[in-house]
């Protein structure tokens, strides 16, 4: 029942919902809640199920199976639609497979100063700003709409990310190399 | 129906040094990136870089020209270093390139998943207020976002002094030198509002004296650059 | 397949959609429809499933398990009563001080999207939509319901009112969401 529960839930809602939240709402401890969502993946999850279930940020949120895109394309209306430039792109992937990450180690990638830029995606809610108790700085994050426009069900999907993501050589290199100032 | 990339623009100053190695087919090395600093330096004052993205340009404009004349000197371990750093960052923008390629086919790609309208919005809109909401926390609330905006209100304000293009201080340089006949770089670097200033103004110089227009003599290191009219 | 594509559709457009304009999206023919409709309710309409599929009138839509109602229910009170989170507030303060205002001029104030934000606030009735004849896009101001509950007689009653209303460098700053970068 479980199970249901949580579908019920996240199909009621239409939008994101924390992990956290759901184990409230539903009065489970956090591995029952663990156990019902990875078989809800697998039953979901797969080439022949019409809805699908992204993992992202701590959140989940049931959407289209990706592959009838076009489909639904034709029939709803996409906000998301638009061009984005090629200093966006840059940034934004550099955000979707290195997040959460701050603006100097974005910047230490990319070179320049990106302040407007970073602003320009969380206008279009591509990104997303979190604080991050850690490194006591913003941190930046793809924000579920994006996630969901990708069509992966989580980041970790991402071709290379393990690659990108977790590298410890990359890792060095943002922090060694000198910033320009 | 997905996003569009408008792909007929530099996204930074590390990609067109990138793109410029690999076109000579070079590796990320600092002896490559002084090779290719001609031809940077060509690009930044041939295109119209924005006027915001121009002050990034020219740092690591002035940073290849600091690896270039040393290039020919022998380096202590410390200058060593900022080579090396520059060619690190590089080799870092580089993979990200790779990454950039995925993003950039993925939100090409017709798949896209899309969400549910939301169902439970309740039909009619009703009043319901909240608890802590007072004229008081409202201009309270307002005057914090004031507040947080102010730097970004100075980052604007210091982006619209648009930084003197390189081709606008060509033009300058050479009209004082018509007057002048000779004069020195502090002369021209006296009213510089900051280090960029001075770097665009470096690079007129560079550029003037490739069209052969000027000389530049410097009697030994760190010493005043004197500039002369060529007749 | 066909039977994961009506899914996609029903959960996508999430309102009722009748058979025939199915069966003309899908290009199929009504019998071939039928059977794959109730294939559906077969593994949807059941106790242990958190959606299911009502046919009523010539229509279908996906709905949440009836037996969740009350589950939903509290869901949908936290969302929509209460206080308001930081976001919430500032964003009303925004529409209140500056007001009438485009949705793209409240994110360039604050920086961020701000879609679902605003939606929360009309549902609630605290901010309400005009027409702007110069903008030719919407435009949202206060409810009267709102001012009242303020105890002002009007908005120019609030804490320095006539400085926030009026400064210039807002003003600027809301300049540049007519002109995309």
């Amino acid at each position: 029942m479980l199970k249901a529960k949580i579908e019920a839930i996240l199909f009621a809602s239409g939008k994101p919902v924390s992990l956290k939240s759901l184990a409230k709402v539903l009065v489970v401890k956090a591995d029952e809640l663990e156990a019902a969502i990875v078989e809800i993946k697998k039953e979901k999850n797969i080439d022949d199920s019409g809805i699908q279930l992204i993992d992202h940020d701590g959140s989940l949120q049931l959407v289209t199976n990706p592959a009838f895109g076009e489909l639904i394309g034709s029939l709803v209306k996409d906000e998301f639609a638009g061009e984005l430039t090629r200093p966006q792109l840059e940034t934004l992937s550099i955000i979707c497979y290195r997040g959460p990450v701050t603006k100097p180690e974005i910047e230490q990638i990319r070179g320049v100063n990106c302040s407007l830029i970073i602003r320009n995606l969380l206008i279009r809610g591509l990104v997303e700003e979190k604080e991050d108790s850690v490194r006591l700085q913003p941190v930046y994050i793809a924000t579920p709409d994006f996630v969901r426009h990708l069509s992966v069900h989580t980041l970790a999907d991402l071709p290379e990310y393990e690659h990108f993501h977790a590298d410890e050589r990359i890792a060095k290199l943002i922090e060694t190399a000198t910033t320009p100032d | 129906m997905s996003f569009q990339v408008a792909l007929d623009q530099f996204a930074g100053p590390m990609q067109l040094l990138l793109e410029l190695i690999e076109k000579e087919d070079l590796d990320i090395t600092k002896v490559s990136l002084a090779k290719v600093t001609e031809d940077y330096l060509g690009y930044v004052n041939t295109h119209d870089v924005p006027s915001h993205e121009l002050a990034d340009f020219l740092v690591v404009a002035a940073r290849l020209i600091y690896i270039k004349s040393r290039a020919i000197l022998p380096l202590d371990p410390e200058e060593e270093e900022e080579a090396d750093a520059l060619a690190a960052q590089l080799k870092l923008y580089r993979q990200f390139v790779d990454a950039t390629v995925h993003i950039d086919s993925l939100i090409r790609s017709p798949q896209t998943a899309y969400d549910r309208p939301r169902s439970f919005v309740p039909s009619s809109t009703k009043f319901r207020p909240p608890d802590n909401v007072t004229a008081e926390t409202l201009g309270a609330s307002f005057s914090d976002l004031v507040k947080r905006l102010e730097p970004f209100f100075a980052l604007q304000q210091t982006s619209l002094q648009r930084v003197v293009s390189v081709q606008e201080r060509i033009k300058q340089i050479h009209q004082v030198l018509i007057d002048r006949a000779r004069m020195t770089f502090s002369d021209i670097t006296k009213g510089s509002a900051s280090r960029i200033d001075v770097v665009v103004s470096f690079l007129a110089l560079l550029e003037l004296m490739k069209q052969g227009l000027i000389k530049a003599v410097q009697m030994s290191a760190f010493e005043e650059i004197e500039l002369r009219r060529i007749d």
